[in-house]
Formats: C-alpha cells, sequence, structure tokens
C-alpha cells in the first residue's frame, strides 16, 4: 500500500500495518504477537489489510527509535507499537504522522503528540485487586507485596494505585515488598526468602507475571493457613490455583486479565481510523487526552473460576487470559 | 615466593556464616532452621548454574561465558516440552538437553578456538542465537509439562527438610572436584589456564581442552535449566536470564582467578552461598529498591576487596 | 621482515591496510550498507539515513568511552548505569522550565556524576586492584541504585529549545556526524598526546609500562573517568533524544558497546584499536539491524538472524585468517 | 657530559612473603666506573637492582645518592635523578614500535603533544650505534613483537640509553646478545665510562665480567659477600665467593665416546619451517649434537619443528620411520623430549605447583582417575635425583630459584625416559653451580644411550658438551665441526661466515 492514505476513504486498502516490539522474552509479548497476526488475517480476507510488518527484537529505545523509521520507509499505513519509553519515542511518532501515519501506542500510555493510545487503566487494573485483597483481610492485616521492574512506568502507575488503596485503609499494614522484575522464577525466590524471615502474612499482593512463582513458594513453604493471595490471570497460575482449590477449600485468590490482546484491538482502532472514520467526542481520556481505555476483560475470582478454568483449561502453557475488543466496539469510538 | 596463602573458600564460608549471623540479628525470622534450607536451595540454583562458568573461568584465556543464561532457558524448555510420560522420558528429555547445550558450549568454545573471537562477545552473541532458536522453535508458546521426578527431586526433601536440590548439588560439587583434582582433564585444565604455551609444549592438546570446557558449560547450564525447572514448575522464555552475570560473580567471590589457572569448585559453592545470602537479607530488610541495589553493590565489592585482587606492579 | 621490506608497493598497501584494526569493520560497513541499500533503497534517502543516525549518537558516545577503557586494558560494565545515572540528574535538574544558567548547571551535574562515577571504578580498579570485569559489574548495582533513587520512575521533562538543537543539522549534516566527528577530533588530540601513548602502553603490558616509567594506576583511573564522562554526554544525548530522565535507560546498552568495540577491531586483551573502528562497529550493529528489518522475515526470526549476523560479523577475521593460513604452503 | 655521580646502596633489605631476596645489599659505584654484580641465581641481583631504580620498594637498608639519602616512589622517579635500567626480563611493549618504546614516558613534546617526526629521528639516530650489527629491518617503526630477541635486547638497551643516565645498569642485558652485538655494546659502554658515566654490569658469563668491569661485587643469599678488583682476581675466587662451599667446575670434563654401535635415532631431511631454510641432520643414540651459530640464525625454530610445534616440510625419520608431527603430542610419544628456551613463559606452569609441573606431560599414565599417591612417589623421585631444591612438592614453582625451576623443566620429561632430547639454551640464566649440575646429568643421559640435540648461545657450553657442533646461519646449517676441528676459532668462524662451509 502506498503511504500516506490516512484521508483516503476504502480505497486506500488493502493498507499495510506495521508493528514495533521493543521487546520479546515475555509471553504475554508473544501472546500479544499472535492475537494481532490472528485478527489481522481477518480483516486480510476483506482485503481490508496486507500482511502485517512486523518488527520484534529486544532493543533499547535507539533501536525502537530505528524500528519505527524502517516501518515508515517500508511506507506502512499504521503502525502499532508496544513502546519502550514513555517519552522517547515522541520525534519518530511525530515523523510519522507527518508522514500521514496512524500511530496506535498499545499497552503503555504516552503523550506524544500524534498517537492514540489503546491500553487498560493500570491503575484500575491494579486497583481492582488491592480493593478485592483489602476486602478479604477485613480491612486489617499483614500484607506482601511483590512488585515488577522498579522504575517502570507501569510499575509504578500499578503500585501509586495499591498504596491509595492501602492508605484508605490504615489496618493494612505493608511488612515486605520487593522488586521480582516480572519474573516468575525470580517471584518464587523473593517470596520464598520473604516467607522463610517473616510470620504472619495475611495477604500477598503481585503483580502480573511472577504470580505463580509466588504462589509456588508459599506452596512449598507449606503454611498452616495460606495467607490471601493476589495472583494472575494466567493459565499457569489458575492450574496450581486450580490444585490448591480441591486441596483447601478455604484457598482464596484473584486474577484481574490484562490482556496481551490489547495490540489487536489497537489494531482494530486503526483499521477504523485507515477508513477514515473520525472518533467520537469525549471517547479520548487521560493525561495527555488521547488514550482510549479498553475495557478490562474480566477478572477471575473464586466464584467464576470453575466456569475460566473450563475454558483456558486446554491452552498451552503459560496461557494468558485474554481479550480483545470486537470489531463493533471499536466502531462504536468512531462517528458512523 | 612463599605466600601464607588464606584460603578462599574458607573466607567465603566465614563470610558467609557471618552474614547468616547478621542476618538473624537484624531480622528475628532470618536465623531460621527454615531459613537456612530455603537459602542453601537457592544457593543450589546458582552455584549448579556456575559450575561451567568455574570450568570456563579457570581455562584463561579471558575465558567467561556469558550464554549460560540462555542455555539454561533452553535446557527449562526443552525438558519441559519432551519430558512428558514417565520416569523414562523424563531422562530422555534430561539428556536430550544436556547433548544440545554441549553443543551450543561446543560451539562457543570453537569459535573461540578456531576463529578467535573474544570469549565475552563470542559467548554473548552466541546467547542472542540461542535467545532467537528458542523464539523461532516455541513461537512464545510454551508447552509440555514439569517431570515429576524433577519436581519432587528439587522440592521435595529427603532428610531433616534439606531439600533434595542440595543434595544433588553437593553430588556435583563431588564430581567436579574429582573432575578438576583427579582427571587428566581437569590438570590439564588448570594447565592451559595458567599457561597455554607451556600446557601445548607439554603435549596438552589447548584447543581441545578450551572447546571440552565450554561444551561442558554449556552442557552444566542446560543441567542447571533442567534443575531451575524442578523448582518454578514451568518454563519462561526469561527463566535463565537472572544468572548469567551472578554466575560470575560467584566463581570471582569463591576465589577463582579470572586470569585463570587457580580456583576451586568449592570456591564458587561457598561463594553462590554468599550471594544468595545477600540478596535474601536484602529481601528480608525493609528498604526501598534503590537503597537495596546500592547496598548490594557496595557489598559485593567489599567481597572483591578481600581477594578478587590483582597483584601490585610494585611489591 | 626482510620480505616485508621488499614488497612491491602494492603489496605494502596491502599489508598496511590489513594492519588498520579497523579495516575489517569498513568492509563490514560497506557490505551492511550495500545489503541495506539492495533491500531498501529508500535508506540513503538523507532524511531517513539521517533519522537512522541519530540513534546512534548515545550507543556511539557510550562505546567510544568503552574503547578508551578496553584500549588500556580494562572492561567497562556499569557504562549503561552511569548514563542512566546521568540521564536522571541532567533531567532532574532541568526542572520545569530552566533558564540558560540553569541548563548548563544540569548538564554540568550530569557529567561530573557521569566522571565521579568512572573515578569510582577508575580508584577500584587501577588503586585498590580489584578485577575490572568483577569490579564493574558491582559498581553497576550502586549507579544504577542512586539513579532509581534520584528519580523513582520516568518523568521529567527537557525543553523544547535543548530538543530543536538536538534535532538540526548544521550545513545540512545530522548531528551525530559533527558529533562523531567531534569525538575523532578528541580522540586524535588524545592519541597525540603523552596519555596516549601511556594508554596503549598501559593496555599493552602493565608492568612492562609500569619500569618504563608510566604512571600506570593515574592512567588507567584517567580511563576510567574518560569513559564515565563519554557515558554521561550518552546520557545527555538520550535526554534529547527521549526528552525525558528514565533511571533504567542505559542498562541495554553496556553489552552493545562492548560487541562495537570488537566489531571495530579494538583488542579486547588492551593496548590495541582506536575509536574510529567503534564509531563503524555501532554504525555496522545498527545497520545489520535495518537489514533484518528490511529482510521481511517473519517476527520470530528476526532475533535469531541478527544474532547470527552479529557471530558470523565476530568471526569474520577469524575466518579471513582460518582460509590464509589455509592457502600458505 | 653527564654531570659526576656516586651511588651507594647500604644494608638493603627486600623479603617477598616469606622468601628473602635481599638480605643485606650492599653496593658503590660512581663515575666512569663499571661495577659487576655477581652472584648465583636468586642472590639477589636483580631485586638490588629494582631497589635502586624504584621498580621495588625496599623493606629496610638506604640508597645514597651523590651523599644525599633518597627514595624513588617509582621507575619515573629514579629515571629523573638519572638513573636507567635495562631489566632482566624486557620492559618493551609489544604491539609498539620501536621509537615509542624507546621514549616510553619521556617522549619530545611540543605544547602537550608528542613530535613523533623528532621521535622517529632520535631514534634513527640512538639505532646507528648499533649499525652494521642489527638487521636492516629493525627501524623506528618496526613493531617489538616482530623483532628477534637479540634485536629486542637492543632496542631495550637504547631505551635506558635514551634517558642519557648518568647511572646505568645492565642486568643480564647481554643475554640475547650474540659475540658481535656483545662487542659493540662493550665498545659503547667504553664510551660510558669515557664520559664519566657509571655502570651495574650484572651478568653470568664470567669472560664478559673480566672484559668489561673494573670492579665485581659479589652477592650470595642476598648478602653482599665480598668485592674485588677484576684486574686482581681470578675467575676461581669470584667463584668461590659467590658459592659457599667453595669451587665448581665450570664444564665437566669432555665425555667419552657414544657406548655401542652408531644408532640413528633421528634423521631429518631438508626440514624447512619458519625461520628454518632446508636443514638435514641426523642424531644418534648416545649423542650430544649441538647447534651453534650467532643468535636468531634459526637454532630454537628448528627443535620446535622437530618436536612438532612449528608447522615444517621435509622429511623426519625417527628410527627409520617417516613420521609427521603436528602437535609435541605426537612427538612426545615417539620418546622426545623439548626443553624450551624461555623458562618463564615456555617451561612452567608458574601459578600451579612443583608436583603439577613435573606431572604436566605424564598425567595421562596415572590412570582415568589419577593414581595421586604414584605421581607424588614418582615426583619426589625425580626431584631427589635432580637434586631440586625446594619447600614441598606442593608450593607453587614461581618459589623455586632460576636453577631450580629449569631443573623442573627438565625433570618432567625425565619422568617420561624420553629417548630423544631437545634442549633450547637450557643453561640462559643459570648460575655456575646449577649449570654444573645440569651439565653432568647431560653426561649421565648420554651414557644412558639419550640422544639430545643442544642449542646454547655459549659456546664453552657447546665445546664443552658436544660430540658435534652443527653451526647455522640464515636458518641452514654452514658447517658440522668435530674435534679436532672442535675448536672455539672454527666455531666463531662458521658463526660469522668467514669461512663458509655450506
Ligand atoms: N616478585 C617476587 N616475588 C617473590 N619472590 C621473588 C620475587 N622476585 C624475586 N624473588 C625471589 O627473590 C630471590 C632473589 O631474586 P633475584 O631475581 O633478585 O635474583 P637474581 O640474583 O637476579 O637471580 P638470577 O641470576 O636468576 O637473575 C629469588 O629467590 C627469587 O625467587
Ligand atoms: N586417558 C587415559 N586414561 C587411562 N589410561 C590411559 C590414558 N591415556 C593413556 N593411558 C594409559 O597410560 C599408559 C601410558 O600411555 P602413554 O605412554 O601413551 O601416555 P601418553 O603418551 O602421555 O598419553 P597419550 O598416549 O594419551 O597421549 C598406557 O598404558 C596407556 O594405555
Ligand atoms: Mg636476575
Ligand atoms: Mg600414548
Amino acid at each position: 500500500g502506498g503511504g500516506g492514505s490516512q484521508q483516503g476513504s476504502e480505497g486506500g486498502a488493502p493498507y499495510t500495518i506495521g508493528v514495533s516490539n521493543g521487546f520479546i522474552s515475555s509471553e504475554w509479548r508473544t501472546q500479544m504477537i499472535q492475537d494481532l497476526e490472528r485478527v489481522n488475517k481477518e480483516y486480510m480476507e476483506e482485503g481490508l489489510t496486507e500482511e502485517l510488518v512486523i518488527e520484534s527484537a529486544d532493543v533499547d529505545v535507539q533501536g525502537q527509535i530505528q524500528q519505527m523509521r524502517n516501518l515508515i520507509n517500508q511506507g506502512v499505513d499504521a503502525i502499532i507499537v508496544n513502546p519502550n519509553s514513555v517519552t522517547g519515542l515522541n520525534q519518530v511518532i511525530k515523523e510519522a504522522s507527518d508522514a500521514g501515519i496512524v500511530v496506535i501506542s498499545v499497552d503503555q500510555e504516552i503523550p506524544a503528540e500524534g498517537a492514540i493510545n489503546v491500553v487498560i487503566d493500570q491503575a484500575e487494573w491494579a486497583r481492582r485487586s488491592a480493593e478485592w485483597l483489602v476486602e478479604q483481610l477485613g480491612g486489617e492485616g499483614d500484607v506482601v507485596v511483590i512488585n515488577g521492574i522498579a522504575g517502570h512506568p507501569a510499575n509504578e502507575a500499578r503500585y501509586d494505585a495499591v498504596k491509595e488503596v492501602f492508605s484508605r485503609n490504615p489496618g493494612i499494614e505493608v511488612i515486605a515488598e520487593a522488586n521480582a522484575n516480572w519474573d516468575q522464577a525470580t517471584g518464587q525466590q523473593k517470596m520464598s526468602n520473604i516467607l522463610a524471615s517473616e510470620t504472619g502474612i495475611d495477604g500477598v499482593w503481585t503483580q502480573d507475571g511472577m504470580a505463580r512463582g509466588v504462589l509456588q513458594a508459599i506452596v512449598a513453604s507449606d503454611p498452616e493457613r495460606f495467607p490471601v493471595v493476589v495472583g494472575e490471570a494466567r493459565l499457569g497460575y489458575m492450574r496450581l490455583w486450580h490444585e490448591l482449590r480441591q486441596q483447601d477449600e478455604d484457598f482464596s485468590s484473584y486474577g484481574v486479565i490484562n490482556p496481551p490482546g490489547v495490540g489487536a484491538s489497537g489494531l482494530r482502532v486503526a483499521v477504523e481510523m485507515l477508513r477514515g472514520k473520525e472518533l467520537k467526542e469525549g471517547v479520548l481520556s487521560g493525561e495527555a487526552n488521547n488514550t482510549i481505555y479498553v475495557p478490562i476483560p474480566g477478572v477471575v475470582n473464586d466464584q467464576n473460576f470453575d466456569e475460566w478454568y473450563a475454558r483456558v483449561k486446554d491452552k498451552e502453557g503459560e496461557y494468558v487470559l485474554d481479550g480483545i475488543i470486537s470489531r463493533e466496539k471499536a466502531q462504536s469510538y468512531f462517528k458512523q | 615466593m612463599k605466600r601464607p596463602r588464606v584460603d578462599p573458600v574458607l573466607i567465603a564460608l566465614l563470610l558467609a556464616a557471618g552474614l547468616f549471623a547478621l542476618g538473624s540479628l537484624l531480622q528475628p525470622g532470618f536465623g531460621s532452621y527454615d531459613q537456612a534450607m530455603n537459602i542453601l536451595r537457592l544457593a543450589a540454583f546458582l552455584g549448579i548454574v556456575a559450575a561451567g562458568q568455574t570450568l570456563v573461568i579457570i581455562s584463561g584465556g579471558e575465558g567467561i561465558d556469558l550464554s549460560v543464561g540462555a542455555v539454561v532457558t533452553l535446557g527449562a524448555i526443552l525438558v519441559f516440552r519432551l519430558g512428558t510420560g514417565e520416569a523414562g522420558g523424563a531422562l530422555l528429555a534430561l539428556a536430550i538437553a544436556l547433548g544440545v547445550g554441549l553443543l551450543i558450549g561446543a560451539a562457543n568454545g570453537l569459535g573461540i578456538t578456531l576463529l578467535k573471537i573474544p570469549p565475552l562477545v563470542m559467548t554473548l552473541g552466541m546467547a542472542g542465537v540461542v535467545q532467537g532458536l528458542i523464539l523461532v522453535v516455541t513461537r512464545g508458546e510454551l508447552r509440555g509439562e514439569t517431570p515429576d521426578l524433577l519436581a519432587g527431586l528439587v522440592s521435595g526433601s529427603l532428610a531433616f527438610g534439606i531439600p533434595g536440590v542440595v543434595l544433588v548439588w553437593a553430588a556435583l560439587g563431588l564430581l567436579m572436584w574429582l573432575l578438576l583434582w583427579r582427571t587428566p582433564y581437569g590438570r590439564q585444565l588448570f594447565a592451559v589456564g595458567a599457561n597455554r604455551t607451556t600446557a601445548r609444549l607439554s603435549g596438552v592438546r589447548v584447543p581441545a581442552v578450551v572447546v571440552a570446557t565450554y561444551a561442558l558449560s554449556g552442557m552444566l547450564a542446560a543441567l542447571g535449566g533442567a534443575i531451575l525447572l524442578g523448582y518454578t514448575r514451568q518454563v519462561f522464555l526469561n527463566l535463565g536470564d537472572p544468572y548469567t552475570l551472578p554466575s560470575v560473580a560467584a566463581v570471582v567471590v569463591g576465589g577463582t582467578l579470572l586470569a585463570g589457572g587457580v580456583g576451586s569448585y568449592a570456591g564458587t559453592m561457598a561463594g553462590a552461598l554468599v550471594l544468595t545470602l545477600l540478596t535474601s537479607l536484602l529481601t528480608a530488610l525493609d528498604l526501598p529498591e534503590s537503597a537495596r541495589q546500592i547496598v548490594y553493590g557496595l557489598t559485593l565489592l567489599a567481597l572483591l576487596s578481600l581477594y578478587g585482587r590483582q597483584r601490585a606492579l610494585r611489591e | 621482515m626482510r620480505a616485508a621490506q621488499a614488497l612491491p608497493p602494492r603489496g605494502r598497501l596491502r599489508e598496511a591496510a590489513l594492519r588498520q584494526s579497523y579495516a575489517f569493520a569498513l568492509v563490514l560497513l560497506v557490505a551492511a550498507a550495500a545489503a541495506n541499500y539492495a533491500l531498501q533503497p529508500n535508506f540513503f534517502n538523507p532524511a531517513v539515513l539521517g533519522g537512522n543516525l541519530m540513534t546512534y549518537l548515545p550507543l556511539l558516545l557510550l562505546a567510544a568511552g568503552q574503547t578508551v577503557v578496553v584500549i588500556g586494558g580494562g572492561i567497562d560494565l556499569s557504562l549503561g548505569a552511569i548514563l542512566s545515572l546521568s540521564n536522571v540528574i541532567i533531567v532532574s535538574a532541568l526542572g520545569e522550565s530552566p533558564g540558560a544558567a540553569q541548563i548548563l548547571l544540569a548538564v554540568g551535574a550530569g557529567l561530573l556524576a557521569g566522571a565521579l562515577a568512572g573515578a569510582v571504578n577508575g580508584a577500584c580498579v587501577a588503586y585498590l586492584r580489584f578485577q575490572p570485569i568483577v569490579t564493574t559489574f558491582a559498581t553497576s548495582f550502586v549507579f544504577s541504585g542512586l539513579a532509581l533513587y534520584v528519580m523513582p520512575s520516568p518523568g521529567g521533562s527537557v525543553p523544547q529549545g535543548l530538543l530543536s538543537a538536538y534535532g538540526a543539522d548544521p550545513l545540512g549534516l545530522p548531528l551525530v556526524f559533527w558529533a562523531a566527528v567531534l569525538v575523532l577530533l578528541a580522540w586524535g588530540l588524545l592519541r597525540s598526546t603523552r596519555y596516549g601513548v601511556y594508554l596503549y602502553a598501559t593496555g599493552g603490558d602493565q608492568l612492562s609500562a609500569f619500569v618504563s616509567g608510566v604512571p600506570v594506576s593515574p592512567v588507567r583511573l584517567a580511563s576510567y573517568c574518560i569513559a564515565g564522562l563519554m557515558a554521561a554526554l550518552a546520557g545527555l544525548a538520550m535526554a534529547l533524544s527521549t526528552s525525558t530522565g528514565d533511571p533504567l535507560i542505559g542498562e541495554p546498552l553496556t553489552l552493545s558497546s562492548i560487541v562495537a568495540v570488537v566489531i571495530g577491531g579494538t583488542r579486547l586483551s588492551g593496548g590495541q584499536g582506536g575509536v574510529f573502528g567503534t564509531i563503524l562497529g555501532v554504525v555496522v550493529l545498527g545497520l545489520f539491524q535495518s537489514i533484518v528489518s528490511f529482510m521481511g522475515v517473519p517476527s520470530w526470526w528476526q532475533t535469531l538472524i541478527n544474532g547470527l549476523i552479529v557471530v558470523v560479523a565476530l568471526a569474520g577475521p577469524g575466518l579471513l585468517g582460518l582460509l590464509h593460513r589455509g592457502r600458505r604452503p | 657530559m653527564p654531570g659526576e655521580v656516586s651511588l651507594s646502596a647500604r644494608h638493603l633489605a627486600k623479603r617477598y612473603g616469606g622468601v628473602v631476596a635481599l638480605a643485606d645489599g650492599n653496593l658503590e659505584v660512581s663515575s666512569g666506573e663499571v661495577v659487576a654484580l655477581m652472584g648465583a641465581n636468586g642472590s639477589g641481583k636483580s631485586t638490588l637492582g629494582k631497589i635502586i631504580t624504584g621498580a621495588v620498594v625496599p623493606d629496610s637498608g638506604t640508597l645514597l645518592l651523590d651523599g644525599e639519602e633518597v627514595r624513588f616512589s617509582s621507575p619515573h622517579a629514579a629515571r629523573r635523578a638519572g638513573i636507567a635500567a635495562v631489566y632482566q626480563e624486557l620492559s618493551l611493549i609489544p604491539d609498539m614500535t620501536v621509537a615509542e618504546n624507546v621514549w616510553l614516558a619521556h617522549e619530545p613534546l611540543s605544547r602537550g603533544l608528542v613530535k613523533r617526526r623528532e621521535r622517529r629521528e632520535r631514534t634513527a639516530r640512538l639505532l646507528e650505534l648499533f649499525r652494521g650489527v642489527v638487521g636492516p629491518s629493525l627501524g623506528p617503526d618496526a613493531l617489538v613483537s616482530r623483532l628477534s630477541p637479540g634485536e629486542r635486547q637492543i632496542v631495550e638497551i637504547l631505551k635506558a640509553l635514551s634517558a642519557e643516565p648518568r647511572l646505568m645498569i645492565l642486568d643480564e642485558a647481554t643475554a640475547s646478545l650474540d659475540g658481535e652485538q656483545v662487542a659493540r655494546l662493550f665498545e659503547l659502554v667504553g664510551g660510558w665510562k669515557a664520559q664519566g658515566r657509571a655502570v651495574v654490569f650484572v651478568s653470568h658469563r664470567m669472560e664478559e665480567i673480566f672484559r668489561i668491569a673494573d670492579r665485581a661485587v659479589v652477592l650470595r643469599s642476598g648478602r653482599t659477600v665480598g668485592e674485588a678488583e677484576t684486574s686482581r682476581t681470578t675467575e676461581q675466587e669470584l667463584i668461590s665467593l659467590m658459592i659457599e662451599g667453595g669451587v665448581t667446575k665450570r664444564h665437566i670434563e669432555h665425555p667419552p665416546g657414544p657406548a655401542g654401535g652408531r644408532k640413528i635415532l633421528l634423521r631429518a631431511e631438508d626440514l624447512r619451517a619458519p625461520g628454518v631454510r632446508g636443514v638435514s641432520l641426523e642424531l644418534a643414540r648416545g649423542e650430544i649434537l649441538g647447534l651453534g651459530g650467532l643468535q636468531g640464525q634459526g637454532q630454537p625454530e628448528l627443535l620446535r619443528a622437530l618436536f612438532g610445534a612449528l608447522p615444517r616440510s621435509g622429511r623426519l625419520l625417527l628410527g627409520g620411520r617417516e613420521v609427521r608431527l603436528s602437535h609435541p603430542r605426537q612427538a612426545m610419544r615417539e620418546g622426545m623430549a623439548f626443553v624450551p628456551g624461555d623458562r618463564g613463559r615456555e617451561g612452567l606452569l608458574r601459578v600451579r605447583s612443583i608436583l603439577e609441573n613435573l606431572m604436566l606431560p605424564s598425567w595421562r599414565r596415572y590412570g582415568r582417575l589419577l593414581d595421586l599417591k604414584r605421581a607424588r612417589r614418582d615426583a619426589e623421585r625425580i626431584a631427589g635425583e635432580l637434586r631440586i631444591v625446594m619447600g614441598s612438592l606442593d608450593d607453587p614453582v614461581d618459589t623455586l630459584s632460576g636453577g631450580n625451576a629449569q631443573k623442573v623443566v627438565l625433570g618432567k620429561w625425565l619422568l617420561r625416559a624420553p629417548q630423544i632430547l631437545l634442549l633450547d639454551d637450557p643453561t640462559k640464566g643459570v648460575d655456575v653451580g646449577a649449570k654444573g649440575e645440569l651439565y653432568a646429568m647431560l653426561g649421565d643421559l648420554r651414557k644412558e644411550g639419550v640422544a639430545i640435540l643442544l642449542y646454547s648461545s655459549d659456546d664453552e657450553e657447546l665445546l664443552g658438551l658436544c660430540d658435534r657442533v652443527l653451526v647455522m646461519r640464515e636458518g641452514r646449517v654452514r658447517r658440522e665441526l668435530k674435534s679436532p676441528e672442535l675448536t672455539r676459532s672454527a666455531l666463531v668462524k662458521a658463526s660469522v661466515g668467514t669461512e663458509d662451509g655450506g
């Protein structure tokens, strides 16, 4: 497809869409790419899009800038980017939008001019599980927090929300806090250290990507009474949860879905924009007023666990519970 | 030059004891038996992964293996994927994983000896290649299961609550001791690390020893991956990454000279223990992450000051 | 040697070319550029090329510093952390809408922090005689801890004026070109001073250098300071290109800087090489990445192919050596 | 014209851990004087020299320069005070050029920048001093790594000279030089003397000392035990000062003819290798065959090529059977052994123990799971036979003195009972006492029927030990000498090529 056909109507189709992904060593990211490929196939069959041009490698910010430049050079019509930096891509995004390319930032909200964010609300995501934890503990108890990478924007946004929830409940005390870098093995190690030296843990709040390790450590410590654990909506964790439920009726956990499909959701938004649609008033919000918050697809809790589990248990490995907005949902953001 | 040599292994063990004591002073639960076993178990992972690193560093020639993290991940993934069914399947999967690790290590060794690529960048490049291979083969879908054998071995305890993996580690320690001190390979390895020209002129096939060493390192990293899998019971794309540089640190803290030719696996075991204790202690203490990193770095520096020092130019 | 004397002029030229440590990097550069051109002719459009080259600037500065340390017989695994530290210091010190004085102050503070961090490394290595690899691995924790302390999460902003200065292209050439020229000039100057000779002598053989009267320890200390300063400049470039501070931004660059140094023909064991080669190495690495994108291979294959290209590039000189040896009677 | 100088070292002492390198070092030297510093290996000569140049800090004692106490914090400081040294272990940077090396740390500067052109020119002027005795390739821009040992030695001397020192220490500076080069150096030293410089000269070659020195100071076990004017003393007197218990024989008597019939163990035909341009030779059972000639004529390379350590062409027959040796290991299996010329760099594992050094070529004979008891027994036996003076087999080999370290290198091969022994200048830097023992050992081996190919830079040694000597020049054997032709003058003539035999 020729570049710069933003204003063109359906006549510009099929569109070429580029993807820039700057981090590969995680299951979440690979699933994001798979979702993108799957959804794009839908559009390809209708003749709306071409094969995706995917740039996916472990790169630093500068490397990602280069990825995006390469996409611009290849004349793509839209770029879906999962950014490695909040502001680092400003310049190249501006270049892209000057060239008439639609830029959609997924997963990470960025203030760049010319980009539309399609993300879930990270603070909201964290708040839900924190509130559940507080409720389970009856507003009182000693809590351990296992965070992701210190200094990472998503980590800070989430933990800020959690701290805010905890501060509204003075009975909650954070007795230990560790950074396990969204790494299951590290999560397991940090948690087992904390378990060995702390007694009387009532609850654990953790982010996704580490929760299985954290729970594994708790299981290995063979506690008399399980703490209330905030987990993750991932198959690996749910398998363990399933086992524990069978052994112990009281075991209680909670996982808020953080959908890798947000990338594919971004793709749907991009396609609508390429078709020349305009966003409705009030759809955009966020700090720079350029964000579409897609709904959090759901929550796995003790009540609906069996239902979810039945649905996903035959998936492979570390499947992340997912959600992609429907085409209708995407269209609903636009003026008809 | 007969210097009263302080035994690095002893120092490292004393340090470990000191850190443990300090931990129990600062944090009441830290001194418990459970915690001691927990730390031993965690140290075992680092220690097993660092076994190959020890051989590589002893082999000298700026030897270092930065591909261990990637190979750990690959080893775990292979066992996870292939090790279905009963014990026999698990052992076969383990054998395949070790074989693949061996091949990757041998490729490192060939690049280093035949093509004269500096070990640091050769193994770094190999880490990229292995990571790429993992992605190509799995496409991010990590299906499989953890063989019960491994899970039982690592998490189960045999006697006195000692985790099985610690016994595996001890057995590996014994094997490494035999390998280094009681086999022609071991003695030739030290010779190659101490002086390659002398070794060659004394009939040692230096390239063969070096290739064998990197191959062993790859194999031991794959073994580390399999054992780590027994702990996490699930593989992840970056499972081994956090072990690469700490494995080097464990070897050095254990008194093995980065210049090659001098060192021991007992030292590495003690070094792994010290580093694990340090991390555990810092996790247990209520500090912000920034302070933890600073303290970790400073402590590591202090450890290096004990015997990680090079000779003075002027004595 | 007598044979070398008798070589015909052309043979001598070839010999001279081969002796240049960056000769192979030059070949790689030409090959990589050609491959890029074949795959994507658009690539050499000046605007495109300029934009791409700009992305190499932070790594270029960092790797230039790494080169100095490596030539002096050391290695620095903390440069990425120093980059982050300077980056967050500069951005925090800039504040909301800084005046000229404050900008100078902020940049000065960042550069000073970099040089000091380098001095800490240098002191540990040169005076306390710690082994460089593990020492700088240890200090990298200290520096990144400090960076996290200064700025717990990415933030701050860089004034628009500075940003546009960064994007400027004096005389129609991108800033990175001028930066490379400046770095090379500075390097040329450094090499011509006595310190330059000392640096190579120290890296070549510390003990011999010492007994010959070279102040080995100060020389090594200075090499780490220079690297720290260069990392701080890279941190500044990073701040200008990303318009924000980020305590984690430098980490991925450390190992790349070493690969760039080696591809540029500098010997990791010290005493040989130069910054020109390193600059070529940085560009070559960047071009490799573009080649992989332009080849249009499925995303799953990209990491593998990029890794293989890098390994082949590293193996190049060795392969040539093998062939050469094979040809000799 | 340098100013007057007088240096006085008093009661200098230095210990390394448990080893006393220097216990009570005394030395006086002043303008216009050449003082020889003598002593057995490990007697502390180099240590004394290094203390004077600031490369080593003494534990106690004083150093007076022109009557005032000085303390040099580095070699640099000593050089500023007019003291320069040629060190025993050379101090050149291999990957730098001759000019860069010579002027290292005192480059000619202008406004902070090195004046490269001037540096070249000044180097070229210095090189003039050795014109005619070095090859044409030794120019200011030559890389030191490509020079022969003798050329490096000369660069090292020029480097010391470039500082225009008032006092010059030459620590075994002649060890790698050939006869002509030594002669040229001595001419220069004579000139310096006349200019009022002072020279401290360290050498194990007695003849050189009598040629050049005015006075000899003798060290024994780190103590200055005496001194004498060379014109009023004899070799024997000096040796008895150097060695406790008195006189040692300088040479063994010419050994008796080979036992039994002549059986050729090794035959080489038109052997070519880097530095070796077509050598044919035969080596028989119970024979000591010498390799002579000036330094750098391909002798060490020939030995290496025979041992499979250098790529080569041509035929090699062992016991009548043609072999292809591409690695020392194969040569070892054929019963060959090789003692390399550079003990520290090629013969020893300095950080490892004496036991490990002795066992290195033989480990595989002790089983897959090493029988360490047997290995230790064998090592102890050979150490006893060779009378290696040591603390214990587990001490690092670094703790040994030069002569004992050389015995370890020899011992590790004797453990394998080789049939063919290749020796590259085995007594270089070995003191007279140890030399005598080594000679006796070679005599014994010869008697046992071992075939020995010996290269030596010391003509006396060749004359005293060998049945035949092959004189090499430019990679070829130019002449074969055997008694009665095997004389000193024939050897010298053949070496310099005034009388061409090949
Ligand atoms: N750096 C060192 N560390 C330990 N011991 C040393 C060191 N340098 C010298 N020694 C020891 O000190 C003693 C004196 O050594 P020195 O080199 O001064 O002897 P030398 O008289 O020069 O011998 P040679 O004739 O072999 O050159 C020897 O026993 C030597 O092993
Ligand atoms: N790797 C080994 N393991 C066990 N025994 C060995 C080994 N190598 C050699 N041997 C045995 O040791 C004895 C001595 O063998 P040999 O003289 O060939 O030693 P070598 O030449 O040092 O070793 P190699 O022949 O392997 O180069 C023989 O009995 C031989 O079979
Ligand atoms: Mg000496
Ligand atoms: Mg054999």
